[in-house]
């Protein structure tokens, strides 16, 4: 059976030349960045090599890269880092409702220890509002961190905007940029960006690793003690490997970014008009081409998100859902809510997320499976049912 | 994260669609939950002699509606109201626990379906 | 040039077996366990099983395993979880002055949140007493953390009796294993141990990799937030090769333990002798056999110690030292002052950590190099032509 | 780490040793903070004649060490005492940050033993 990944960005393959290096310095070059001899003399190169790398993507500094292990570390880092730090200027935080996870529940924890937040509202589209924005900033806002690109539905907020409304009014800005980076460009000095989330293991790097950007001069507390690595803002034993992987795949990232626009922008698009001309009642997710190349995400009326993904599962494709079944809660993507759809195509919702090594093939496959699926589910539907029933 | 019944139930539900001239019918969950279990009967000298289902909802919901559907054909309704919903859980070799709460419900759509029946009859 | 590395206590190479699982779930077995397509299933048991593989290797339960990203930050959860978790029980800690910085700056940090901690002296061994302890203890006492063995030293401290001590008193107990994991027998529920602290990079695992072992009841305040993963007390996509890699690391490291811990138990001692030897001046620091198999650590007289592990660097010799100047601070460890050693002795301080392919010949031929090098560096030093004049 | 020239001054360090008939001795630093530093000199008709170095302390230390001594040998004592443990830096292009403030006291030696000659003299 042929097998479909879509699901890149819940994570992706590492890319063969980033695992043969990964390998090389657990095996070979495995020095401890810390130590004097030359094992870790040359592990120390290694780490600054990377670190370079990862500044370019985004044109930043390398000294103004910390290492951490994933961009669940680094939103808490980040986002804890800066309000804690600047207590004393503010208790102030804007973010918006549509924020992965890491950003959310670490906003929600700082509510507890005094902060306030206000989690701004997002348009049908999932589109943050520059004025909604504007009107949330007070006197005491010290902190906005809005996210590039949503990971569920893949619209790309207007983080340059946001990032330039936050520098007039002397307040700092943080962005996740998880599902972004290596996608579409990012300049952290263009964007007027001050903290800056990033992830190894969605650009082809390893998992385990990701970064945080923090603009020299932003004060920061560190979330762990006890050594002076990462300028004492991170410590712990650095994953050299994982971090010479994450260099690497940023840096091919960087290169390939524009062809991969292009060819995933492009089969994208033909998946999105093929589930449409073949079967009824889809509705698109997120904002129509402001979204980033890889991500479909489309709702089917009258059917279950796990059933959809478990069928697609037994085809060989590989999809995740905003489906509340999947995640063992009870309500689905606070995301899809949050842009105003109904519960049930919330439920109903698919997202299919492309990688460098979807082919035409792939999505024909999906195409050729897709109707058949949904029909299936629909026939068991009591809602499609009913809605057959009243429709006569 | 299925146990292989779940999944055969699941992927080749028994009894799908709506008896004709049921004399229960019951239903239960919303949309805002995320499962919708609709149980059909028909019920003759207090046996179910057909039962049929329709389920929106994730595997779970899917396979232990059919299941029940297995589990009550042919039996008394008094039997069929002793079925638990652990029981179709148990007869599934067993559910996620997330799932046993939130998706475990095919049970309750049998029970308000022999109690239509009864109200009616 | 022969290269013999005796760092193990700084990091280890990462053994074939276990450098080859990493690479196959970088590359094909790449999904995440929080997906429901077969990819992250797949993932999902892998992660399961290495989460019973570390558990075994300390007879713990596997739901009591949280994964981290290395030592450091499962010593920080432990302390500021529990600290944080129990703060409406009392605020008094008690740990040892010769903790790991991972420890002790978490412990500061917590003096300056308010709570009160005790940093217990050693003996010229490096011992902690159970005296000390035992009087150390009052009303507000929540936690004990005593690391099991010292990584500069290799003194194993009574942490069984501790945990005992603990246990009877209602005190929660930590220990720091990172240095005796896979080196000595560990069993979490006969050596009364409520958390433990383990990382992959010291048993020959991948670096980023560690874990926290919480014994069931015990609560503990989350660092991070925002994802479902270990039961939501560490958030964040689980660096899954890495964490097979560790489990797999850590059933070798239980498996080749005994034969392991005589073999280099016999190198090591040889490397002691021979070095008392044929150098005179020398002092040996930690516990005389209550210590880790593979660790050695001694101090020469009127000589410094990076000059030292520069000029053993330059024959193919890595080891590391307490001395200031490899810490780019102006004292020397904090472990050798606690035990009494002069400033001098301290900065003359060289360890040298043993592995599981450290062979005879390198001992021999770090037996055959050293006592040249010390000479020399004496025959330089101002304080050896000072000895030598006033004892004409 | 550490430069070429560091490493070669390490490795091969110049001018160990006591002068003979030195009339004058400069020792500066102590053994807490890790670094210690005695340089030796004859001076003549206001000229560096011979000038030899002991140091207990890191690789910087030793290195500017032996590097002050090659750079004032045979020149002039107010030549000398114009050197700074800056200068002796550079010339061997360059130290660690961390060191330059904890091991570079090369320079404060020589000129204590300029002076303790001055003294003397
Ligand atoms: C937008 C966004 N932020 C943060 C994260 C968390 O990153 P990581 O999985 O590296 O912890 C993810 C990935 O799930 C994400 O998509
Ligand atoms: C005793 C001890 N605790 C904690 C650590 C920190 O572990 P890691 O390097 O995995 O962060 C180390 C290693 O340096 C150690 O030796």
């Amino acid at each position: 059976m042929r097998k479909v990944y879509l699901d890149h960005s819940a994570t992706t393959p590492v890319r063969r030349e980033v695992a043969k290096i990964v390998s090389e310095y657990m095996l070979d070059r495995f020095g401890n960045p810390s130590s004097i001899h030359s094992y870790g003399q040359e592990a120390k190169t290694a780490l600054e090599k990377a670190r370079s790398q990862v500044a370019d993507l985004i044109n930043a500094d390398a000294a103004e890269i910390i290492f951490t292990s994933g961009g669940t570390e680094a939103d808490n880092l980040a986002i804890m880092g800066v309000a804690q730090a600047n207590a004393t200027k503010g208790n102030h935080i804007i973010t918006s409702a549509i924020e992965h996870h890491a950003v959310l529940d670490t906003c929600k924890e700082l509510e507890k220890e005094g902060f306030e937040v206000t989690f701004l509202p997002v348009d049908e589209d999932g589109l943050v509002s520059l004025e909604d924005v504007k009107k949330a900033i007070k006197q005491e806002t010290i902190l906005i961190t809005i996210m590039h690109a949503n990971n569920e539905v893949g619209t790309i907020e207007p983080i340059e905007e946001i990032g330039k409304l936050a520098r007039e009014h002397g307040i700092i800005f943080h962005t996740d940029a998880v599902q972004s980076l290596g996608k579409v460009p990012i300049d952290v000095k263009e964007m007027n960006i001050d903290l800056l989330t990033g992830s190894g293991h969605k650009i082809y790097g390893p998992k385990g690793t990701g970064f945080l950007y923090v603009r020299k001069g932003i004060k920061l507390k560190p979330r762990a003690f006890g050594g002076e690595q990462e300028r004492k803002r991170r410590p712990g034993t650095e994953n050299l490997p994982g971090i010479v992987g994450l260099g690497l795949a940023a840096e091919l990232a960087g290169k390939e970014m524009e062809e991969e626009r292009v060819n995933q922008a492009s089969l994208r698009d033909k998946l999105i008009k093929g589930l449409r001309e073949s079967i009824p009642h889809v509705r698109l997710n997120g904002h129509p081409h402001q979204r980033i190349p890889s991500n479909v995400n489309v709702s089917f009326a009258y059917v279950e998100g796990e059933s959809l993904l478990l069928s697609l599962d037994a085809c060989g494709i590989a999809a995740s859902s905003g489906s509340a079944c999947t995640s063992g809660t009870l309500d689905p993507s606070h995301v899809l809510l949050a842009m105003g759809l109904t519960h049930e195509m919330a439920h109903g919702s698919v997202r299919m997320t492309l990688g460098k090594d979807t082919t035409e093939e792939d999505i024909q496959y999906v195409l050729d499976n897709f109707p058949a699926i949904v029909e299936r589910l629909r026939m068991m539907s009591p809602l499609y049912y009913q809605r057959q029933k009243e429709s006569v | 994260m299925y146990s292989e019944k779940v999944m055969d139930h699941f992927t080749n539900p028994r009894n799908v669609g709506e008896v004709e001239h049921a004399n229960g019918l019951g239903e239960v969950g919303n949309v805002v939950c995320g499962d919708i279990m609709r149980i059909s009967l028909l019920v003759e000298d207090n046996i179910i002699k057909d039962v049929k289902f329709r389920t929106f909802g994730c595997a779970a919901a899917i396979a232990t509606s059919s299941m029940v559907t297995e589990m009550v054909k042919g039996k008394t309704i008094q039997e069929a109201l002793e079925i638990s919903n652990k029981a179709v859980a148990e007869a599934l070799d067993g559910l996620p626990p997330v799932k046993m709460h939130c998706s475990n419900l095919a049970a309750d759509a049998l029970h308000k379906a022999i109690k239509d029946y009864l109200k009616t009859a």
